[in-house]
């Protein structure tokens, strides 16, 4: 099993929620994060005082899902996440070597 | 009663109002997105600004033929400034024209012509409306006096006031359209930032509305405990429909109140306190299916509902004094029924045209919209360069 | 003086106890849960309708013998609506009552049997006792003055209504029982959702306040700067030794002003500026030490403590006035220490006992509880289907 | 006019001057850092808490030779406590001192010392001026008469409140030091925590304002409507300027109003409207590029902009009343350029040296700031052990 | 070293983290999360207009834990954290190649 | 590749970011959690009550790293972050086995 970790732009959560979906994902836990990046952040101003506001809201995305499912997670978040400017985010994948469902002790595939 | 007295009575009366205004200002913040609530309260406050400049300028002299042009000894005259205090009584009804619109274009309208408009209708539009009704200009008090038998009655203003402000925001919200992805295929609606600080407004509301429609009587010679209970009775009335219809949705009954104090400005001198209740219940009823169907069928997006709180029910409430205000009903009598139809329906119209030839002159002049992208970003950050809770930003 | 004034008077007096309740709205807000804070809001104004509406129908009559079951021109009579005014004024005492109470049952009481409650409580029961105290209702007070000397000293309402209301909420809240997970082996007290909302609610009602205590005069040849000097007085003792005795604690600080203003409501008109300290010092010792007790040992879930404050600080405030009122120590004279004893203890035992009847056949009929899976998602949801903050939910 | 009239006229203006104080606690509520939300809040209840006792016990009776030593009955006297309220609204402007100074010294000063500080200025300092001002002691303001031909005009306390408050705290803010981190290599700026509760101080301010302002005439006599408007357009000149000049800033434009009022005071009673809308908006710039020079060119670490604000302005307001006050300006006259320039700046080293004075003695003896560790904390947890959202810390 | 990663429901933290602490583990990390899977969001309403939330307040726990206590640690967040009820979440486990703790430079089994 | 988490504390992230741009890294996610730890909780008390507050606010900082660059973000991150109290954090890492940057469709080192 893996997990699909996703930085997204807030905005686009609901198309990612449905793009996983309709690839058979049921599940998923999101994140408020900030992020640094190539995407510059913004200045406010205060009384005269300008503030470097240089992290941006974004949202990280976690997926379990069973090996094979990857690439298809990963195509389906990549398409729905997009804009095409700076800033889109990233997509990480690690290993997992367990999982559990809390309510019915289910283990590994079973459990996502 | 001396001058003094009269001096401090319409002086409680403008602050109660001026207290409104801060009302205004907290109503938006809470109900728009967390994104557009420094823009709200800077708003509120320039446009504040804007409008006793402008009314005190030209305003008031269109609406009662009196300019502040002489020097302090001669504007204050004998009275103790009393005829000052009426200004600042009287200037804070004009200002709260762009403050009712302001919570109907919010989200995506411009700064700067939305001051240049608040600045026409304040210094013109306004006025011409005021006068008529209040100071009897152009003769139409007259006319309709000579021909239904009573003048327009409206005390405080549901129709020179409320009416007035919420077709001009329809027409405004007209030229400017719709927030981004607010309709269309993919629109939906955004649910409100924060019900603690809408409530706040709609509570500052409530409290300097009592001033708004008791000390509309200008004098201790002419106040009335019955407009106090009136005002009372169609708040409690807007509460309880609001709550029932509305089924004790948070919004609602918060608006219920505003509804029924809309709706009894211009009868509450003449109308009996249970008609009240029901004047001020059935414009309960008026917010929550008028609020609906803007949004829903007409899909306008005024954003507070400002169409329906002031514009629907500031005209039901110009008409409801020709009803209730009958002896017949409890009331005091003293009113057409006629009159109260006409009165109320030349300024509706006269309101919606001076909404869409206002905001579409900008429009064509200037634009009044947000870029998308400032849109997106929110007003907060696009205008005024700050967010709401600028600290959390980091 | 002109009725003008009067109607002018007891208006500011109305408006000001109205804003009160307001504070009470967001005194609430601020301490209960963030998943109650809409419903904290939603019921202060439900309860504020409800109560007007019993009171114009029944309460008054009760109370006070007069009804507006007449035409407008009748009920207006030719003092300028100053009767009017007087209602306004006085039922925004009674709407106090269940606004005490909600800060006691909040967090896991229905709403529908709360609005039930409160319109049984203003209809009848607190107009019997404030008939009896404020107009002589039933001869009660005659013979307290045959017997004791003087009449029970009330002036402002430390008994009629702050102690009415806390003890009534302490009968609710026995009925009602804790919130889940407050007492039991696991039990643990919740802290509050947000110090500024709290503390705004505060400030409201000690603004407000003023209007209660002073306007209590009713008429301008009545009014005494007497009076609003000791509440000031009061309200600062409360405030110094809530901040002793509380050690700098932001809910006592915020609480020991309302306990010293709730105390000198009583002995206001009677008592010397000194005296009024040193009883709000002392309501501010008994608020801190009996919301300990309330809480901790006698594990009564009083969720704002408003048995303390009004119950305890209202009684105390009644006893008080017997003696700071006194000549000796410095007051005005014309009470007597046994009238008071007796009246307030009077008052306590009716208000407790409304407290257990009406609360506890509402609980035998219809429930008075939300189901637990309701409670801890919390009224918000449960009720009013939306939280404080909807566009932060997602 | 009866002495009741009155009575209620300086109990409304108390009020409304007793609502500023909220203003003050939320103003600073949003300015500073969440970590010390809720010392703002104690503070500022405390502060007026202490103000009161002292200006009782002593303060009054330096200014005006009253005291109240004796029983209720001889305090009152024949007037209806006329007197005493009369004590209830110069308490509040007293008080006023404490509240400006705290939002100079906020974020770092211990809570102690800061209320020893509050309590030796208002019972002794404070006075001393007010007496020479606004009572005649020492034969000062005879003095100025006789040599400029006219007294000091200092109608609302644009010197007496605002700028003896600012410059104390400029004084007091020296001796305390900026905050850890503020300057130096790695010194920022720190945003606001949030606009919404500084823009609910602002208004509270703005509406107490008018109290502060009109019911400074003390008497039904002696009020004028003149007052009001100037009050109104001074505000609307200070937001007008402060958005102009400050590029829509929020924190500029609410503190505009502020500004504007703040130099209104002074000469409210004799500048015509035209005029003083110029005061307020020279006041607005004023603000603007005071705050500036002092956070950057001084730098000073004054939290709140308290000395540009209350301590600039201020002394502007005092000089512009023997410019905008004389009838070649459309003024009523009856003031003297070189006596307000000399009272203004009597007054500011005065104010000055007795800020250096107390907090540098206090410095010495006690200490002025939290400890470091206590500062980053933040004052909430520090010294009240409890943060502005309790239920969010878990 | 493993992660033991774990979505469980707020009101179970206090219990999670006894239970942890009885099985020897001293630290951990928890972050305010949205979940969406199986439980069902709500629906609010404001004048008149729904909203459905369809994502519901979980918190995240993460224990960096040695190898043999893995086992240990997910049976005691398991028995913590069931509530039997649909939506008591998932445990994910991981491998992490290094730790350090800041403060000392320790690393790996003696950073935990 | 790898992933660099780290908990830290909240007012080292100035600090920290600027130690990780002079080793060449560009981009990070931010996210505000609660640690549990040695360093020990406060105590708030309200109207008497005292409540435990035993979670502190840290940040976690997580860094995609390419395998190389590791051990200079690691020590980047120890001595920017070091105050020596207790309290100061952890890093972990671990491998992740794909990148993908969102806006173009790069992998692996290339999306970082
Ligand atoms: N090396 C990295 N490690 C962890 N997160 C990263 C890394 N680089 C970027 N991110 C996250 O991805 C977001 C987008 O990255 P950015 O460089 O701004 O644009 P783009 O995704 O278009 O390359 C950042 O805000 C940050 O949250
Ligand atoms: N595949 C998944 N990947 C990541 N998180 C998941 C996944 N499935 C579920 N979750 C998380 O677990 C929570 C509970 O899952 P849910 O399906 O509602 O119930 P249950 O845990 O009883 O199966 C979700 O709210 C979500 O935060
Ligand atoms: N085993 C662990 N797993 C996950 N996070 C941990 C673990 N131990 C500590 N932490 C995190 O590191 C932070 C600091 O740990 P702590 O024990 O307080 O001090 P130190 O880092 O000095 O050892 C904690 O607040 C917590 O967020």
């Amino acid at each position: 099993m893996k997990i699909v970790m996703a930085i997204i732009k807030p905005f686009k959560l609901d198309e990612v929620r449905d793009a996983l979906t309709s690839v058979g994902v049921h599940g998923l836990t999101v994140t408020e994060v900030k992020g640094y990046g190539r995407q510059k952040g913004h200045t406010e101003i205060y009384r005269g005082t300008e503030y470097a506001v240089s992290f941006l809201p974004k949202l990280k995305i976690e997926v379990a899902v069973s090996d094979p499912a990857v690439d298809k997670v990963i195509e389906a978040i990549t398409t729905a996440a997009k804009t095409g400017q700076i800033g889109d985010g990233k997509i990480f994948v690690y290993s997992i070597e367990h999982a559990v469902r809390i309510r019915t002790g289910e283990t590994d595939d079973a459990a996502l | 009663m001396g001058n003094g007295a009269n001096v401090f009575f319409l002086l409680m009366g403008a602050i109660l109002v001026f207290a409104m205004h801060g009302g205004f200002a907290f109503l938006e913040v809470g109900t728009v997105r967390q994104k557009n609530q420094v823009n709200a309260l800077v708003k509120i406050l320039a446009d504040f600004a804007v409008s006793v400049t402008v009314y005190f300028l030209v305003g008031y002299l269109i609406a009662y033929g009196i300019d502040f042009y002489a020097s302090a000894a001669d504007i204050v005259s004998d009275d103790q400034g009393l005829g000052l205090v009426k200004f600042f009584f009287l200037v804070t009804f004009a200002a709260a024209i762009p403050a009712i619109i302001s919570g109907g274009v919010a989200e995506r309208m411009r700064f700067v012509p939305q001051l240049v408009a608040s600045a026409a209708i304040v210094a013109v539009a306004y006025p011409l409306l005021e006068g008529v009704v209040w100071n009897g200009n152009f003769g139409i008090q007259a006319w309709l006096a000579d021909t239904f038998g009573n003048p327009l009655n409206d005390f405080a203003g549901s129709v020179v006031v409320h009416a007035f402000g919420g077709w001009v925001a329809l027409g405004a919200v007209l030229q400017l359209g719709p927030r981004l992805g607010r309709y269309g295929a993919d629109g939906r609606a955004t649910p409100p930032s924060s019900i603690p600080w809408l409530a706040l407004g709609s509570w500052l509301l409530c409290i300097g509305w009592f001033g708004f429609n008791v000390m509309s009587a200008q004098s201790l010679e002419a106040v009335s405990g019955l407009v106090a209970m009136n005002s009372l009775m169609a708040m409690v009335g807007g509460i309880l429909a609001a709550l029932v219809v509305g089924k004790a949705d948070a919004g609602y009954i918060h608006n219920g109140a505003l509804a029924g104090l809309v709706a009894v400005c211009a009868g509450s001198n003449v109308m009996h306190p249970a008609g009240s209740f029901v004047v001020g219940a059935i414009a309960g009823v008026i917010f929550v299916k008028g609020f609906e169907f803007c949004q829903n069928r007409l899909k306008v997006d005024d954003v507070l509902g400002v169409w329906p709180l002031h514009g629907l029910c500031g005209a039901w409430g110009g008409i409801a004094a020709g009803i209730f205000g009958l002896t017949s009903l409890g009331g005091l009598g003293g009113v057409s029924f006629m009159s109260q139809l006409v009165g109320t329906l030349g300024g509706v119209v006269f309101a919606f045209v001076v909404g869409l030839v206002v905001y579409g002159v900008l429009k064509a002049v200037v634009g009044l919209r947000l870029s998308p992208e400032d849109e997106r970003r929110g007003a907060d950050l696009a205008v005024h360069r700050i967010s709401a809770s600028p600290e959390a930003d980091r």
